[in-house]
C-alpha cells in the first residue's frame, strides 16, 4: 500500500520537476519583462530535438548537448530582438499573441528542417530503475531532480543577491527608472531571453530520455510549465518549483487514487481552487499598487 | 560649461514638445527651470538623460558630444536624473532600490554611500526591508532622491523633487540641494515651487510651449513681472 | 476527354500530434501518384493529387473536405489520417455523394456501413479479436487495460470492453492517460496491483507507446504486455529503450515483411512498397503509409474497372473489390463490408532482440 | 439623419451591405461554407471583444463556452429530440448560468493569473466533453441533426448564409448598443482603473461578471449554430487551441473595436485556406503573419487602418 | 451634527500602524483639511473612509449611519467621492467620457434597455454628455472636451479627476493633494475651485502639503503624525501650534 503511494509520489515528482523546469523559464522572462513567453515550450523542443539532430550527425553526446543549447539560446536572442522588443509596450494580450505566433513559427521551422517522428535520447546514466521502499525511480529522474534543485538555488541567488539579477527585476518593474540607473535595459531583456532559452533547452534535454522528444513536444509541456509558473506566483523561481511539483503530484495522485481519466481535470481544478483562494499564486504576495 | 545644449528639439510622434532649446549649465552651478504644466520641462530632462531621443540639435557634456549616447552610457558619465512622479521599483525593497542606484559603481563604495543615505533619510533606514511601492508618496520621493545620489552624480537632473512633500521636507530637500551644490555637484532642477527654486538658483530658465522664453539669474527672474504673474501666482 | 486529369482529394495530418500518420501517408501518395503518372496514368488520364494539411484537427478537416468537393471538384477522396477527422467529414461526404477511402483506424468509420465511406486500415475490432485469441492460447483471462485519450485510443478501449464478454475475458483495471503525458507509472502501478491481473493491454499510438513500454519495464511488472497495431513501427522499439522486449502486438504483414516466407501472398507487394518508400524517403516504413498505398491502389483499381470516374460507378466497383492484395492484407469488399479485411490479415508479432519476430 | 452620421451606424450599414452583396461573388458552396464559418466565429469574437477589448479581461477559455453551447444543442436535439431553437436557448441559459457561477471567482484574478484561470476553466470543460463519451461521443465526436424552426430547415448553404449573416448583424448591433451606453462606459472604466470606477459607483465585480456572462452567451449561441450547421461535433471545438484562436481573432482585428472583431474573425478563418498554397511552409507563414501583424499593427487591423485613413483624409 | 465621523479607526500593514486610534468628525458644508508629514497616514485614512481598505478596527459613520466595510461603489450612492494622489484616469477613454463615468449613478444603466438601445438610454446619454461638458467648462477644461485622456498634460489630468468626482454630485468630496505638481498660479486656481465647490454646499476634505492653499481655504484643520492625531483646530491655531511646527511646518516661514 505504502509502496504504491510512494510510486505515485515518485511519478508525480518526476513529472512535476519537468513542469517546474519549464515553469522556471517562464519566470525568468517574466521577471525581466512582464512578458509571458508562450514560445517557452519551443525552447524545450529545440533543446531535445537539437540534441537528437547533432547526435544524428555523429557528434558525441556532450558536444551535441552544447550545440543544441547554443542553438536554442541564439533562437532565444532572436525571439527577443525581432519579435518581443519591437512590441515592448504593447498590452499583455498582444504580447501573448506575438509569442504564440512565434511558437507556431518555430514549430513550423523545426518540422521543416527536422522530421515529425518521435526520438529518444539515451539516459545520462543507465536506465535500470532504482528501488526505494518497494517503488522504483529512474536514474534520469534523479538527474532531473538534482538539476532542478541546483538551478533553482542558482537562480534564487542570482535574482536576490547579484546586481545583474536585481537589474533584471528592476527592468521589469520600471524600465524607465531602470534606464535612469544606467541599466542597459535592452541588454537585460536579451540576456533574460537567452537565459530562459538556456533553461528551456536544458529541460528539453533532461527530459528527452524519459518523455521522448518530437517537434510537437513543446505544446503540452509549455502549457503545464505555464501552470506551474502561475500557480507558484509569477516571477518566483521557488514558486515555479512548488507549482510544478504540485501539478505533477496532484496529477499522479489523481491518476492513482481517483480517476486517471480526469487526472488532468483535477490538476486544473486544483489550480483554479488555489487561484481563487490566493489570486496571486502560492508565493505571489500581495499587490503593491497604491492609489 | 559642463552641459551645453544647442538647438535641441524633440517630439512625441508628431507632437513637437521641444523646439530649438539652448541651455548652459556650468560646473558647480545650480540652474533652475520653470514653466507651466506641459511646457516640456520633463521632456527636456529626458532628452538630456537619453531616455527620449532628440530630433534635432546637440547635447554636450564637458565638451563631449553625447547626443547619440545611450542612457546607460550617460549614467556612467555621471548624468543622473531623478524622474518625475516617484518612479520607484515598487515590489522591491527600499534597500534594493538604493542599491540599484549604484548600479554603475563599485560595490564597496556603494555600501558606504548607502549608510550616508540612511543618515540623510532616516525613514528609509527604518523601512529598508519594506516594499518601495507601499511607501507613502513623500517617502517614495525621498527614495528616488536617495537612489539618484547613490550614483554620485556629476550632474544631477531633478524633476520636481519637492512634489508632494510636507513643508518640513520641502525645506529639507532644498537644504539637500543647497548642500550638494555647496559640495560641488552640478544641478539642473525643474521645480514648480518657483519661489524657492529661484531663490536658491544661480541662474534660471523659463520654458513656454517647448521654447526658452526667458533666462537670467534667480534673483532677476524673481523680480520679473511676467514670471511673477505666470508662475508665482501673485 | 483524355486531357482531363483524375482528381484525387486528400486532407491529412501532415503536421501536429498525428503527423506520424499523415506524414508517411502524404509521402506515399505523392510517390505513387508520380509513379502511376510516369507509367501513363489511369484510363489514359493523369492523376492529380490535392493534399491539404488538417494538422489532425477534425475542425480543420471539415472546410478542407468541403473545399475538395465543391471547389476543387475532386473525383475521389483518399483522406483522413485520424478517426476524428474522418468522422467529422462523413456527413459532408455522404451528402455530396463521393467515394471516400479513409485511413482512420477505428471501426466506427465503416460500422455501421455508410454508403460512400471505405477504409483501409485494420480496425481496432480486428486487432482486439486477434489479441484476445492470442491471450486465450496462453491461458490469460484477466487483463488490465490502459488507453490514451485520442480518438483511436478510445475506440480501441471501447472494443476491448465490448468484446471481453464474448471472448471470455475480464477487464480488471481500466486506466487512461492524457495527451502529451510523459509518465504513466501511476496508471501502470494501479494495473499491476489489481487483483488477479494476468496481462496488460495498451490501446494507443505515437510516442506514448514507447513511454508505456519503458514505464512498464521500469516498474518491473512481470506479466505479459500487449499493445495494438498502433505501435507497429520500428521507432516504438527504438524509443522504448529496451522496454519493448517481449511486447506482443498484431501487425500488418508489411511490418515484418522480411520475416515473411516467400510463399506469403503479400510478400511481393509489401516488399516492393517497402523498397520504394525507403529508397525515396530515406526513412523507415511504418504501417501507416501502407494504408495510403492500399487506398490509392484500391481507388485506381476501381476506376480502371469502372472505366470512368463517375462516382456511382466507382462506388459500385469499390464494393466489388475481390481478393485485392494490398500491403495491409487481402481485401474483399461488399455493400455490407467497406473494409474487406479479416483477422487473418494481421500477424501476431513479438519484439525480440530489438526487432519484430513473427509468432508461429 | 443625425443617426446616419454616427460612425457606428455607418459601420453597421456597411457591414449589412457587404453581407448583402457578397453572395454574388461566391462561386460555389465551399466559399459559402467559409463565409458562414467567418460569420459564426465573428459572433463569438464580437462577444469576446466586449470582455477582452473593452473591459480588459483576458479569457483563454472561451472555446469552452462555444463547445458547451454546441454540445448542448447536439445532445438535446439529436439524442433527446428537442426542437433546435429551444435547445439553443436552453444551451445559452445553461452556459449563462455556468458563466455567472464561475465569473465571481474567476474575475477576481488579474493579468496573467486571469489568463491561467480562464485557461484552466476551458480545459476542464474540454476534458469533460472528451471523457463523457456516452453523452458526447468522446473524442470521435457526435453527429448533430439539422437545424429547424417549426418545420423549416435551412437546407442549403445560401439559407444558412442569410441566417448567420442576419444573426451577426444583430450581434454587432447589440454590442454597439451596449458599448455606447452607460453600461459600456462602465465596462471601459473598469479597464481604465478599477478603483476609480468603483469610486464613481460602478460595481466592478458585477460588471465584470455581467460582461463575462454576455460574452459566454454569445459564444454559446454561436456554438449551437455551428453544431447544426456542420452536422458534426468534436471536443476540439472546446479545446485550448480554439480558445487561443478566438483571442487571436479579437486582438488581430483590433481590441475595443466591434468591427475589428468581425475583421479578425474573417482574416483568421480565411488565412489557413489561403495558406494551403505554401504546403510545408504553412505553419511558418502563419506564425510569421501573426507576429508581424501584431508587431507592426499592435492595436490590431481595424484601429490601425482607421487612424491611417483618418490621417490620410486630414 | 456631523456629516462624517470616524471613531477609533485603526489600520496596520504587517506591523506598520498607518492609522492608529483615529477619531474625528467633519461638519457639513465646511472645508476640512488633513495635513501631516509624509507617511502620516492621510491617504490611508482616505482609503479607509472610501472603502478601498477595510480597517483593522474602528468605525466610520456617514450622517450617523455606519458605513464601515461598505464597498466603495456603494459609498458613491451615499454621495462620497474622491480624487487620487496617484492619478487614476481612464486612459482608454476620452476626457468627456471620463467625466461621464463620474455621473454613472445618475444615469440609467439598466442592462437590457442598454443592450437593445432603447431611446430612453440614448436620451440619457445625451443629457449625461451635456452635463459632463458643462462640468468640464466649470473647472476650466473646455479646450479638452474633444481630447482623449491619454493625450492630455499632467496638470489637466488633475482637473479631470476633480471634474469626474464632481460629476457624481457628491455630498462630500475628498481631495488627495490636488495641488501637487502645480505651480503657484495654477494652485490658486485650485484654491478658487475648492471655494466654489464649498459654496455649493459640498463638504470638502482636503489633503495637501501646500500650506498657502491649506491655510487659506480651511475651516478646520486636522494634523496627523505617524498615524495619530497630533492637533486639530482653525488655521490660526494650527499655524501656532509648536507640535505642528516641530513635526510638520518647520520653523522657516514658508510661502510668503
Ligand atoms: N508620452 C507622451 N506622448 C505624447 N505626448 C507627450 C508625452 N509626454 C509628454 N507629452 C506632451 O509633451 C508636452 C510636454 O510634456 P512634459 O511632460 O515635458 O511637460 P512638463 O513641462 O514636464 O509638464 P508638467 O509640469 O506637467 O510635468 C505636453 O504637451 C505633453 O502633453
Ligand atoms: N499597502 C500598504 N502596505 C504597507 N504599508 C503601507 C501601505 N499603504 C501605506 N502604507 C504605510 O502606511 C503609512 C502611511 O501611508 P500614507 O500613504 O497613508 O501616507 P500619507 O500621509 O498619505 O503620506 P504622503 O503625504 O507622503 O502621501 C506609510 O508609512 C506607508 O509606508
Ligand atoms: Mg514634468
Ligand atoms: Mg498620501
Amino acid at each position: 500500500m505504502f509502496a504504491e503511494f510512494l510510486q505515485f509520489l515518485f511519478s508525480g515528482i518526476t513529472v512535476g520537476a519537468i513542469y517546474a523546469l519549464v515553469g522556471l523559464g517562464f519566470a525568468i522572462i517574466y521577471n525581466a519583462s512582464n512578458v509571458i513567453n508562450f514560445a517557452q515550450g519551443e525552447f524545450v523542443m529545440l533543446g531535445g530535438m537539437g540534441t537528437v539532430f547533432f547526435i544524428g550527425l555523429g557528434l558525441p553526446m556532450p558536444l551535441a548537448v552544447l550545440l543544441a543549447v547554443s542553438l536554442t539560446v541564439i533562437v532565444g536572442f532572436g525571439l527577443e530582438r525581432f519579435a518581443v522588443e519591437p512590441a515592448r509596450d504593447a498590452p499583455i494580450v498582444t504580447l501573448i499573441i506575438i509569442t504564440i505566433g512565434a511558437s507556431i513559427f518555430l514549430r513550423g521551422a523545426a518540422q521543416l528542417v527536422w522530421d515529425r517522428n518521435f526520438h529518444s535520447v539515451a539516459s545520462f546514466s543507465g536506465s535500470d530503475p532504482i528501488m526505494i521502499g518497494g517503488a522504483s525511480i529512474l536514474p534520469q529522474s534523479l538527474w532531473i531532480l538534482g538539476c532542478t534543485v541546483v538551478i533553482v538555488i542558482a537562480l534564487h541567488m542570482f535574482f536576490n543577491h547579484s546586481m545583474t539579477g536585481k537589474s533584471i527585476i528592476a527592468t521589469s518593474h520600471n524600465p524607465l527608472a531602470a534606464k535612469l540607473m544606467g541599466i542597459n535595459t535592452s541588454m537585460v531583456l536579451l540576456m533574460s531571453f537567452g537565459l530562459s532559452a538556456l533553461l528551456g533547452a536544458s529541460a528539453g534535454i533532461l527530459i528527452a530520455p524519459i518523455s521522448l522528444t518530437y517537434t510537437g513536444v513543446g505544446i503540452m509541456l509549455g502549457l503545464k510549465g505555464f501552470c506551474a509558473a502561475v500557480l507558484g506566483g509569477l516571477g518566483k523561481p521557488m514558486g515555479a518549483i512548488a507549482g510544478g511539483l504540485l501539478v505533477g503530484i496532484s496529477e499522479a495522485m489523481t491518476a492513482g487514487y481517483i480517476s486517471s481519466a480526469y487526472k488532468d481535470a483535477v490538476a486544473f481544478i486544483i489550480i483554479l481552487a488555489v487561484l481563487f483562494l490566493m489570486p496571486n499564486g502560492l508565493f505571489g504576495g500581495r499587490g503593491t499598487e497604491r492609489v | 560649461m559642463l552641459l551645453e545644449i544647442r538647438n535641441l528639439s524633440s517630439q512625441y510622434g508628431r507632437i513637437k514638445a521641444l523646439r530649438g532649446i539652448d541651455v548652459d549649465v556650468d560646473e558647480g552651478e545650480l540652474v533652475a527651470l520653470v514653466g507651466a504644466n506641459g511646457a516640456g520641462k520633463t521632456t527636456l530632462l529626458r532628452t538630456i538623460s537619453g531616455v527620449q531621443p532628440a530630433s534635432e540639435g546637440s547635447v554636450m557634456l564637458a565638451k563631449r558630444e553625447i547626443t547619440s549616447f545611450s542612457s546607460s552610457r550617460r549614467v556612467k558619465l555621471g548624468v543622473i536624473q531623478v524622474p518625475e512622479g516617484r518612479q520607484v521599483f515598487g515590489p522591491m525593497s527600499v534597500e534594493d532600490n538604493l542599491i540599484l542606484g549604484s548600479y554603475t559603481r563599485e560595490r564597496a563604495e556603494a555600501a558606504r554611500t548607502i549608510e550616508e543615505m540612511y543618515t540623510r533619510f532616516p525613514v528609509l533606514k527604518e523601512k529598508r526591508h519594506q516594499m518601495a511601492g507601499t511607501l507613502s508618496g513623500g517617502q517614495q520621493q525621498m527614495l528616488t532622491m536617495g537612489r539618484a545620489l547613490m550614483a554620485k552624480p556629476r550632474i544631477l537632473l531633478l524633476d520636481e523633487p519637492s512634489m508632494g512633500l510636507a513643508p518640513l521636507l520641502v525645506d529639507e530637500i532644498f537644504e539637500i540641494v543647497s548642500q550638494l551644490r555647496a559640495a560641488g555637484t552640478t544641478i539642473f532642477m525643474v521645480e514648480q515651487n518657483a519661489f524657492m527654486a529661484l531663490e536658491i538658483a544661480d541662474r534660471a530658465y523659463v520654458l513656454e510651449a517647448g521654447q526658452i522664453t526667458l533666462s537670467g539669474t534667480g534673483k532677476e527672474l524673481l523680480s520679473n513681472e511676467k514670471v511673477i504673474e505666470a508662475y508665482l501666482g501673485i | 476527354k483524355a486531357e482531363e486529369t483524375i482528381k484525387i482529394g486528400s486532407f491529412l495530418a501532415v503536421t501536429g500530434g498525428a503527423s506520424f500518420l499523415g506524414d508517411p501517408e502524404k509521402k506515399t501518395l505523392d510517390m505513387y501518384v508520380e509513379k502511376i503518372n510516369s507509367e501513363g496514368g489511369v484510363l489514359g488520364r493523369k492523376l492529380e493529387l490535392i493534399v491539404y494539411d488538417s494538422g489532425g484537427d477534425p475542425k480543420k478537416a471539415v472546410p478542407f473536405a468541403k473545399r475538395l468537393i465543391s471547389d476543387d471538384k475532386v473525383d475521389i477522396l483518399l483522406a483522413g489520417s485520424t478517426t476524428g477527422a474522418t468522422m467529422a467529414v462523413i456527413p459532408i461526404v455522404e451528402k455530396a455523394g463521393i467515394p471516400f477511402i479513409s485511413f482512420g483506424g477505428a471501426g466506427v468509420i465503416i460500422n455501421p456501413v455508410k454508403k460512400w465511406v471505405f477504409k483501409t486500415p485494420h480496425t481496432d475490432t480486428l486487432a482486439v479479436q486477434k489479441i484476445y485469441n492470442d491471450m486465450k492460447s496462453r491461458g490469460i483471462s484477466k487483463i488490465g487495460l490502459l488507453s490514451g485519450s485520442g480518438g483511436f485510443d478510445k475506440s480501441c478501449r471501447k472494443n476491448v470492453l465490448d468484446l471481453a464478454d464474448g471472448a471470455g475475458m475480464g477487464v480488471v483495471a481500466d486506466e487512461t492517460h492524457g495527451k502529451g503525458d510523459t509518465d504513466m507509472t501511476a496508471q501502470i502501478t494501479k494495473i499491476k496491483n489489481s487483483a488477479g491481473v494476468q496481462a496488460m493491454l495498451y490501446c494507443g499510438f505515437g510516442g506514448a507507446t514507447s513511454i508505456v513500454a519503458k514505464n512498464f519495464k521500469q516498474l518491473g511488472v512481470d506479466i505479459p504486455h500487449y499493445q495494438t497495431h498502433g505501435s507497429a513501427s520500428k521507432s516504438f522499439i527504438k524509443n522504448a529503450d529496451g522496454g519493448a522486449e517481449g511486447v506482443r502486438l498484431p501487425a500488418a504483414a508489411l511490418v515484418v515483411v522480411d520475416a515473411l516466407p516467400d510463399s506469403h501472398p503479400q510478400k511481393k507487394v509489401a516488399s516492393a512498397y517497402k523498397k520504394m518508400y525507403e529508397a525515396k524517403t530515406g526513412s523507415e516504413i511504418s504501417s501507416f503509409g501502407g494504408h495510403a498505398y492500399d487506398g490509392l491502389m484500391l481507388a485506381v483499381e476501381a476506376i480502371t474497372r469502372a472505366g470512368t470516374t463517375d462516382k456511382a460507378a466507382v462506388l459500385a466497383e469499390l464494393e466489388k473489390t475481390n481478393n485485392f492484395i494490398g500491403v495491409d492484407g487481402i481485401y474483399t469488399m461488399s455493400p455490407t463490408d467497406h473494409l474487406g479485411l479479416d483477422e487473418a490479415s494481421f500477424v501476431m508479432v513479438e519484439v525480440k532482440d530489438g526487432d519484430w519476430k513473427m509468432l508461429k | 439623419m443625425n443617426a446616419l452620421s454616427k460612425p457606428e451606424t455607418g459601420g453597421i450599414l456597411s457591414l449589412a451591405l457587404v453581407i448583402a452583396i457578397l453572395p454574388a461573388f461566391l462561386p460555389n458552396s465551399f466559399y459559402f461554407d467559409v463565409v458562414i464559418l467567418v460569420g459564426i466565429n465573428a459572433i463569438v469574437c464580437v462577444g469576446l471583444n466586449l470582455l477582452i477589448g473593452y473591459t480588459g479581461q483576458i479569457s483563454l477559455g472561451h472555446a469552452g463556452f462555444f463547445g458547451l453551447g454546441a454540445y448542448f444543442s447536439g445532445i438535446l436535439v439529436s439524442i433527446h429530440g428537442w426542437p433546435p431553437l429551444v435547445a439553443l436557448i436552453a444551451g445559452a441559459v445553461f452556459v449563462g448560468v455556468l458563466a455567472y457561477i464561475l465569473a465571481r471567482p474567476v474575475m477576481k484574478l488579474r493579468g496573467h493569473y486571469l489568463a491561467m484561470g480562464t485557461l484552466g476553466m476551458g480545459i476542464v470543460i474540454s476534458i469533460v466533453l472528451n471523457q463523457e463519451g456516452d453523452l458526447t461521443g468522446g473524442p470521435d465526436g457526435m453527429p448533430v441533426d439539422a437545424f429547424s424552426v417549426f418545420g423549416w430547415e435551412p437546407g442549403n448553404e445560401l439559407t444558412w448564409y442569410w441566417m448567420v449573416g442576419g444573426l451577426l448583424l444583430i450581434a454587432v448591433w447589440l454590442a454597439l448598443n451596449l458599448i455606447n451606453s452607460p453600461v459600456g462606459r462602465a465596462l471601459r472604466a473598469v479597464h481604465g482603473s478599477e478603483v476609480a470606477a468603483s469610486v464613481a459607483g460602478v460595481d466592478v465585480a458585477r460588471y465584470k461578471s455581467l460582461v463575462f456572462v454576455v460574452s459566454a452567451v454569445f459564444a454559446s449561441v454561436a456554438g449551437s449554430l455551428f453544431a447544426h450547421y456542420s452536422g458534426f461535433l468534436t471536443p476540439s471545438e472546446a479545446d485550448f487551441f480554439h480558445s487561443i484562436e478566438l483571442v487571436t481573432m479579437v486582438v488581430l482585428g483590433g481590441m475595443a473595436s466591434v468591427f475589428g472583431a468581425v475583421v479578425g474573425a474573417a482574416v483568421l478563418t480565411l488565412l489557413p485556406q489561403l495558406l494551403t498554397v505554401f504546403h510545408d511552409y504553412e505553419m511558418l507563414v502563419f506564425g510569421a503573419a501573426m507576429m508581424i501583424t501584431m508587431i507592426f499593427m499592435r492595436r490590431g487591423l481595424v484601429p490601425t487602418l482607421q487612424s491611417a485613413f483618418n490621417r490620410w483624409r486630414k | 451634527m456631523s456629516m462624517l465621523r470616524v471613531e477609533n479607526l485603526n489600520m496596520s500593514f504587517g506591523g506598520v500602524h498607518a492609522v492608529e486610534n483615529m477619531s474625528f468628525s467633519v461638519i457639513p458644508g465646511t472645508i476640512h483639511s488633513i495635513i501631516g508629514p509624509n507617511g502620516a497616514g492621510k491617504t490611508t485614512l482616505f482609503n479607509l473612509i472610501t472603502g478601498v481598505y477595510s480597517p483593522s478596527s474602528g468605525r466610520v459613520f456617514f450622517n450617523d449611519r455606519d458605513i464601515t466595510n461598505i464597498p466603495t461603489f456603494e459609498l458613491a450612492k451615499y454621495g462620497i467621492s474622491r480624487t487620487f494622489q496617484n492619478l487614476q484616469i481612464f486612459f482608454n477613454m476620452s476626457a468627456v467620457e471620463n467625466v461621464m463615468v463620474g455621473n454613472h449613478l445618475k444615469t440609467d444603466s439598466r442592462f437590457l434597455p442598454a443592450l437593445f438601445g432603447l431611446s430612453s438610454i440614448k436620451r440619457g446619454e445625451r443629457e449625461c454628455r451635456e452635463r459632463a461638458e458643462q462640468i468640464m467648462c466649470d473647472v476650466g477644461l473646455e479646450k479638452f472636451i474633444g481630447s482623449d485622456a491619454d493625450s492630455m498634460p499632467y496638470g489637466a489630468l488633475k482637473w479631470l479627476e476633480i471634474a469626474r468626482a464632481l460629476a457624481s454630485e457628491p455630498a462630500v468630496l475628498l481631495l488627495d493633494e490636488p495641488a501637487a505638481g502645480l505651480n503657484p498660479s495654477e494652485t490658486s486656481e485650485i484654491d478658487d475651485l475648492i471655494k466654489r465647490v464649498a459654496e455649493k454646499g459640498i463638504t470638502v476634505i482636503l489633503v495637501e502639503h501646500d500650506m498657502k492653499l491649506v491655510m487659506g481655504v480651511s475651516d478646520h484643520i486636522l494634523v496627523l503624525d505617524s498615524g495619530r492625531k497630533l492637533a486639530e483646530g482653525t488655521a490660526e491655531e494650527i499655524r501656532k501650534n509648536p507640535d505642528v511646527i516641530e513635526a510638520y511646518l518647520g520653523h522657516r516661514r514658508r510661502a510668503r
